[in-house]
């Protein structure tokens, strides 16, 4: 089989599970959706693979191949095909999202088993998967964008699956009008990339780009500017990043797949295939990696305060996708899509443990209930603790080459881009702090009780409310309340986890600097004409970044103990010490309330100045009225004359009678 | 006689029934000024028809007589009705078409 | 020719002063009267135009056959007296006869003021069997089949319409009660 | 070419209403509905006929009507007004079923308990939907001012009478309001066509058709005023913003199944009218009025997103929405390019095939909210109706025109043709994009989503529910897989009708560097 043929079996395997799944739900018996769900992303996982074996069958300077199905658009130059670009990047993220979603799909038949949406949920999952493989092989810009708003849409879904939650459905909508601000972005960026190319599909545009562009020309830097609007959007960074944090309302697979795995490293693919427009725009280059870097310790921060496990880890994302977005930005797409990459694994394991720890705490989220979950769990503390280690960055793990790789080359760049490699590290520690605090917290100390009646393996507690404001729910549509029996008890969801646990350890042997780096060899075709290509660091300043990255992450591990296991009361003082600052970040830097105060309410007011006073007396009062009242004199005028008296009729009868032969006469004269 | 004689004759009919329609209030009385007018129309299109030699306009006479008779039976009819009714016989109280 | 002239003026004053007494009269039976001898002088004129059919017609159908149907509904309905001038209505009253005036002043500026030289003269000479029965009867079947036809249509409708308006209602008994009276 | 009598097309439903009328209800009633699938099948052959890439009139029918005032009975199918026939065909198949089985008295937005009811006075009601079939196809396919002319104002009779028959809630008012203001605007046009048959033809033949006057020039001035009148004639039927004030009245008290049509295929006549008829034969005053219209257009936009965004009854968040939705189109319209007048015929065609639907569906809502009409009654259906809620998230998203449905596409297109020349106006429109995310997703989460509502008593959709969304929606689906079924046979002649305007702009067309 040719390459694009696997690659339409690659996109096509989610889009049947899909259409089977949702037009058959009715006949799908107990768990089967589940398994027919995964089984098409594993005949797509499978197909990634055949296309990845032929494509390194290929020789290096044709590695990227077109496949085009039909013409999707064709009028008044607007040109768009359905067709899919396949090349080593496109191939990677293939491998990196149907894999992942391959296991998290199988961890989601057992998290999901008692739901009462199980086939709806796998169905939305298998869309979802869709959607970011159709994002991730279109060849043009329409595409992307279609593919962009299908994976918006479907994280809408998965974020209010159970939407009988007033917050859940209230964080879907919210996820769901950001992402559309994003793809209004890239229609925008898009247009002004084809005003000037006159063509949608990378190729001609990447290919007309150099002749029609001078560097920096303010139209390419506004599109790569809206473009960046719209990775920005999907990949949580500032000051888009809202909705991620709340979309932890979803059920925790959906958080392990789109909000740490997946979706919200759409950006950092976006960033890395259209390099070849940053490169030529600097400035937006520039924006982006500054704002990848405030995202980083920004989320970091907040990360420390937080007190909800979920919310940690979410935090935890957008702080890793801004070392990605700052990889890719300074033109370290290697590095970049290597920790996008090893984000993957140990992100999707960190939250399936944290799946598992709160369906052992029947639902409740927050830190401060938990602790001594370590013998209750022993296969959840080990794996979760593999993540944590990896996100961490403790040397040898697989974060500790990616992340460290990012910010060697970024500080190799020099300059300006040296101190972002500075803020790196320096959120590097706290990245560490944090990992150990979550660590700590929820295995470590003494066992509350949720802990010890799993012990003893009892494993239904918990009510009916919902954790985040305690109202009481009806169970419908089922949320992972006391009869939801999952933790860690079935094999599908420790097959899930092992598999992750273990590239989390050992996906690092990919980019060993000056030993492997194969993935790094790998892209390069689609990377090789980079300005870029050449700034690469030497293998010894490698070397000396990881041992610096190495070093931070033992030290920040080293506080979080001392902190969270040798001296808790410290915590205490050092947290009353700083009120000020922990308020700060316990509201995530008061962005909520600053974009409600600017955006939401005052929308909400014009509407209702809409409603109440323009509606009502302009259009209302004066245009209906006025017109309606025209016509009501005019009206009123003629009922006047219908008098119903015989003679006056007759009267003005002869009355026109006698106008007509006057005008008659006088016209004759 | 010249024709002008008889079509100045026939307006000054119409006119005193156009009068008498617009100042009467008995019903029949307002039928029989409708006559009137109806008459002097005849008038003129006979005189016409004489001045121009040709038989059509006594034709159109004829046709207003039979017009005539089909509308004297109706408006009787009507009176006969509004009598039995023990509606008064009034055009001016007949204001039911008031807009 | 002096004959003639002195014939017009004779059924001129005639029709006219029928005309009066039809518009001016206050008995409703006096009305019906003056139309009849208004009808007559009419024909007369009919005569003069050599509108022989017409004229008979005229005494016949008209004078004859209608004015007896006035005639029988005025017994019916009991022709009292009525007030000639309306003591409401205000500007009908006013204007009404006003405005008969203007429009007779009118149209008889336009007839004398005409420039139509047809108007001046009586016509061509026709031969005497203008406006004889034949001639009408000729002229109904060939040249008007269609308006005859409809006429004769028309009359039909009045015949059956005159029926259903004066036939005898059911339910007529409950016309004294106050909703059968506005109705 | 297939041998279609367009004449056949346009009057066959009123042909059967009358045939109807004498036969009992219950047979006359499916009579006008196989009238109608009749009307769809010469459409489906129509467009299965057309040749792509081709311009011109076909199945002509030119005889002469009025010949003292040049008037013609022409009718004629071109790229223009195929699709949207076959829009009207489409969505008055369902909409006669629906009324056969459930209009009447029940289609009231209050009193919803008798929705399951037949009509009132059915074959009535069916001729008026028949009526109302006939008028809009002859609007589309005449190809001459006088009879366009002539069917835009009978459209409104059957709707006057729908409304005020078997409205519901004050439909008094809205009767009033939906007469007087189509009727003002009628009269203008009226008055507007007149000027332009005498006065384009000079000392020639008076004549009204299309192709005639298209050739004709009429001095700047003129054609100022008389685009003016059009334009409020259009913008009524539209509706645009400010003259949108008979639609909040008039989309609360009519009937489900005449609201389908009214809003999905009616207000088309409006600003498909821009396309055949302003555009062509007043190319100057379209350009001289371009930034009034477009600013228009925008104010609609977001006029009308931000009150869709406020209101609490899903009928009228789709009745603004409509309005905003309305301005996208005339933005593209107005745009004076190619591209951005595809853009909005994609647009009148899927805005008609969402809106439907969207109707029905929320109709559905209602009955089973128990005949509320605001969302603070509904909520929760979803999972007692999963296939209705289905139904409905596919619409919505259509609606916001999520990429992939048709309704993008047409965005897009228009977006990208108001970007050319006009970036602010496409820049200040596209916020309408964000918007109608938020007030369509509202309305979807209220009714489907959260709590479930008080009176509220879930069933999934039934049948005559399924016969009258699932077709439609497929439509949507299909049309949003292949749009350029659409495109391929619309562009010669949109290029054709937007050419002049385009010249008068004095933008030459921006030569777009093709790199091979």
């Amino acid at each position: 089989m040719n390459v694009t043929d696997w690659g339409w079996v690659v996109l096509g395997a989610p889009l049947v599970g899909t259409l089977l799944i949702a037009l058959g739900w009715r006949l799908l018996p107990g768990r089967s959706a589940g398994w027919l769900g995964s089984a098409s992303i594993g005949v797509s996982f499978l197909a990634s693979v055949g296309m990845l074996l032929e494509l390194v069958d290929r020789p290096e300077d044709s590695r990227a191949l077109v496949g085009t199905a039909y013409t999707y658009v064709e009028t008044a130059g607007f040109e768009a095909d359905l067709s899919i670009l396949v090349d080593p990047l496109s191939v990677l993220m293939c491998l990196v999202v149907s894999g992942v979603s391959f296991l998290i799909h199988l961890y989601s038949i057992s998290y999901m088993t008692s739901d009462q949406g199980f086939a709806r949920f796998f169905a939305y999952l298998n869309f979802f998967v869709f959607s970011m493989l159709l994002l991730i092989l279109a060849a043009n810009f329409v595409l992307l964008i279609v593919g962009w708003a299908f994976v918006g849409a479907a994280s809408y879904l998965l974020i209010s699956f159970w939407y009988r939650r007033g917050t859940a459905t209230a964080a879907g909508i919210k996820a769901f009008v950001i992402n559309v601000i994003g793809d209004v972005g890239l229609v925008i960026g898009a247009f002004l990339l084809f005003e000037a190319t006159g063509a949608l599909d990378y190729a001609s545009i990447f290919e007309a780009a150099p002749e029609v562009f001078v560097r920096d020309d303010g139209q390419l830097v506004a599109a790569c500017l809206m473009i960046l609007v719209g990775a920005f959007a999907k990949s949580a960074q500032l000051p888009l990043h809202t909705w991620l944090p709340d979309a932890m309302e979803g059920p925790t697979p959906v958080s392990a797949l789109i909000h740490a795995a997946t979706m919200v490293t759409a950006g950092v693919y976006l960033i890395a295939r259209m390099h070849p427009l940053f490169e030529l725009a600097p400035t937006a280059a520039d924006v982006s990696a500054i704002l990848g870097t405030a995202t980083l310790i920004f989320a970091a921060s907040v990360a420390l305060a937080a007190t909800d496990l979920k919310r940690v880890i979410a935090y935890s994302t957008m702080s890793q996708i801004g070392y990605m977005i700052l990889g890719v930005s300074v033109g370290a797409y290697g590095a970049g899509l290597f920790h996008l990459m090893t984000h993957a694994f140990f992100k999707a394991l960190l939250f399936m443990g944290a799946g598992s720890v709160i369906a052992a705490m029947g639902g409740l989220q927050s830190l401060d209930r938990m602790g001594g979950f370590r013998k209750a769990m022993p296969f959840t503390f080990v794996t979760f603790t593999i993540g944590a280690l990896a996100l961490a960055g403790f040397p040898l793990f697989s974060g500790f080459f990616s992340k460290d790789e990012i910010l060697a080359y970024t500080i190799e760049r020099g300059g300006m881009y040296a101190i972002l490699g500075v803020v790196g590290y320096i959120a590097a520690l706290m990245t560490a702090f944090y990992a150990g605090r979550m660590v700590f917290r929820v295995f470590f100390g003494a066992a509350v009780p949720e802990a010890r009646e799993l012990e003893n393996g009892h494993m239904a507690h918990g009510s009916h409310a919902n954790p985040a404001t305690g109202e009481e729910e009806d169970t419908d549509v089922g949320f992972p309340g006391p009869e939801h029996h999952v933790a860690e008890r079935e094999w599908p969801m420790k097959a899930a986890m092992a598999p992750l646990a273990l590239l989390a350890v050992v996906a690092g042997v990919l980019g060993i600097p000056g030993l492997t780096e194969t993935l790094e060899h790998f892209l390069e075709p689609t990377f090789e004409d980079s300005r870029y290509a050449e700034v690469h660091p030497s293998t010894t300043a490698e070397w000396v970044g990881l041992a610096v990255g190495g070093l931070f992450a033992i030290l920040g591990l080293a506080a979080a103990y001392i902190y969270f296991m040798r001296d808790p009361a410290r915590r205490v003082s050092t947290r009353e010490r700083f009120a000020g600052v922990h308020r700060v970040l316990i509201n995530k830097w008061y962005f909520d309330e600053i974009f409600d105060r600017s955006i939401v309410r005052p929308v909400a007011a014009f509407g209702r100045f809409g409603r109440f006073v323009v509606e009502s007396t302009f259009v209302q009062g004066v245009l209906v009225g006025g017109t309606v009242g025209i016509v009501r004199a005019g009206t009123s005028l003629a009922r006047s004359i219908q008098t119903g008296e015989l003679r006056s009729y007759a009267a003005l009868l002869l009355m026109g009678v006698s106008g007509l032969i006057l005008y008659f006469l006088i016209v004759s004269s | 006689m010249d024709t002008s004689w008889f079509v100045v004759l026939s307006a000054f009919i119409f006119c005193i029934g156009a009068a008498g329609v617009m100042s009467r209030r008995s019903p029949l009385v307002v039928l029989l000024c409708l006559e009137l007018m109806l008459n002097a129309g005849n008038l003129a299109l006979i005189a016409f028809s004489r001045m121009l030699g040709n038989g059509d306009g006594q034709i159109f006479a004829l046709i207003v007589m039979v017009v005539a008779a089909c509308e004297v039976v109706i408006g009787l009819g009507i009176i006969v009705g509004m009598f039995r009714r023990r509606l008064p016989i009034d055009v001016d109280e007949m204001s039911e078409l008031r807009g | 020719m002096l004959f003639e002239q002195i014939l017009f003026f004779i059924a001129g004053f005639g029709a006219i002063a029928g005309a009066l007494g039809v518009a001016m009269l206050r008995n409703p039976f006096y009305s019906v009267l003056a139309l009849v001898s208004h009808l007559i002088a009419l024909a007369v004129l009919f005569l003069l135009l050599q509108a022989a059919f017409l004229a008979a017609a005229q005494v016949v159908v008209y004078a004859g056959a209608v004015m007896v149907l006035y005639v029988f509904v005025v017994a019916y309905v009991g022709g009292s007296d009525t007030p000639l001038r309306p003591t409401e209505g205000g500007l009908v009253n006013a204007f009404g006869p006003l405005v008969a005036v203007a429009v007779f002043v009118e149209l008889t500026i336009a007839v004398v003021g005409s420039s139509l030289s047809g108007l001046g003269g009586r016509g061509p000479d026709v031969d005497a069997s203008f406006g004889s029965p034949e001639a009408i009867g000729d002229l109904l079947l060939t040249k008007f089949l269609l308006p005859f036809e409809a006429a004769s249509f028309l009359l039909l409708l009045a015949a059956v319409g005159a029926v259903v308006l004066s036939r005898k209602r059911r339910g007529l008994e409950d016309l004294d009660a106050p909703e059968g009276v506005a109705g | 070419m297939l041998p279609i009598h367009l004449s056949i097309v346009v009057f066959l439903p009123l042909a059967a209403a009358l045939i109807a009328a004498f036969l009992p209800a219950r047979v006359g009633r499916w009579l006008v509905v196989a009238a109608t699938v009749g009307v769809l099948g010469f459409a489906i052959a129509m467009i299965a006929d057309y040749e792509p890439g081709t311009a011109g009139l076909k199945y002509v029918t030119d005889d002469n009507w009025i010949s003292e005032l040049g008037i013609r009975y022409q009718l004629g199918v071109d790229g223009l007004n195929l699709f949207l026939i076959a829009l009207t065909a489409l969505l008055w198949v369902p909409a006669t079923i629906w009324g056969a089985l459930r209009s009447g008295a029940g289609a009231r937005a209050v009193d919803d308990r008798a929705a399951l009811l037949p009509p009132d006075r059915p074959r009535l009601f069916m001729f008026h939907m028949a009526l109302a079939e006939t008028a809009v196809l002859g609007a589309f396919c005449t190809q001459d001012l006088a009879l366009f002319v002539v069917f835009f104002d009978v459209m409104l009779v059957p709707f006057y009478f729908l409304v005020g028959g078997w409205g519901g809630g004050d439909r008094v008012r809205a009767t009033t309001k939906l007469l007087i203001y189509t009727l003002v605007g009628s009269l203008l046009m009226l008055a507007g066509a007149i000027a332009l048959g005498v006065l384009s033809a000079g000392g020639d033949d008076l004549s009204f058709s299309f192709a005639v006057l298209e050739q004709r020039t009429l001095g700047e001035g003129t054609q100022q005023w008389i685009f003016c009148l059009f334009a409020a004639a259009f913008l009524v039927k539209a509706p645009l913003f400010p003259l949108h004030g008979w639609v909040v009245d008039a989309y609360r008290a009519t009937p489900v199944a005449v609201l389908v049509v009214l809003s999905a295929v009616v207000s088309k006549v409006g600003v498909y009218g821009f396309l055949r008829i302003v555009l062509p034969i007043l190319p100057d005053a379209s350009a001289y009025f371009q930034d009034l219209m477009l600013a228009l257009a925008v104010i609609s936009i977001l006029y009308g997103s931000v009150l869709a965004f406020s209101q609490d009854e899903p009928r009228l968040v789709v009745a603004y929405s409509s309005i905003a939705q309305l301005g996208f189109i005339v933005l593209g319209i107005f745009s004076l390019t190619d591209i951005g007048a595809q853009g909005a015929l994609m647009q009148m065609v899927s805005h008609g095939l969402v809106v439907a639907p969207l109707f029905f569906i929320i109709a559905a809502l209602s009955a089973r909210a128990g005949g509320a009409a605001t969302l603070e009654q509904m909520g929760g259906m979803a999972l007692r109706a999963p296939v209705l809620a289905a139904l409905f998230l596919v619409v919505t998203l259509a609606t916001l025109a999520m990429p992939g449905s048709p309704n993008f596409v047409g965005e897009i297109l228009i977006l990208f043709g108001a970007f050319e020349d006009k970036f602010v106006f496409g820049a200040v429109g596209i916020l309408g994009v964000v918007l109608a995310a938020v007030y369509m997703i509202r309305v979807f989460q209220r009714s489907m989503h959260n709590r479930v509502g008080p009176g509220v008593q879930p069933s999934d959709a039934g049948g005559l529910e399924l016969v009258a969304i699932v077709p439609v929606a497929l439509a949507v689906v299909a049309l949003g897989v292949y749009p350029q079924i659409l495109l391929e046979r619309t562009e010669s002649t949109t290029a054709a009708k937007v050419a002049p305007a385009l010249a008068a702009a004095g933008v030459s067309d921006p030569e777009i560097s093709v790199i091979e």
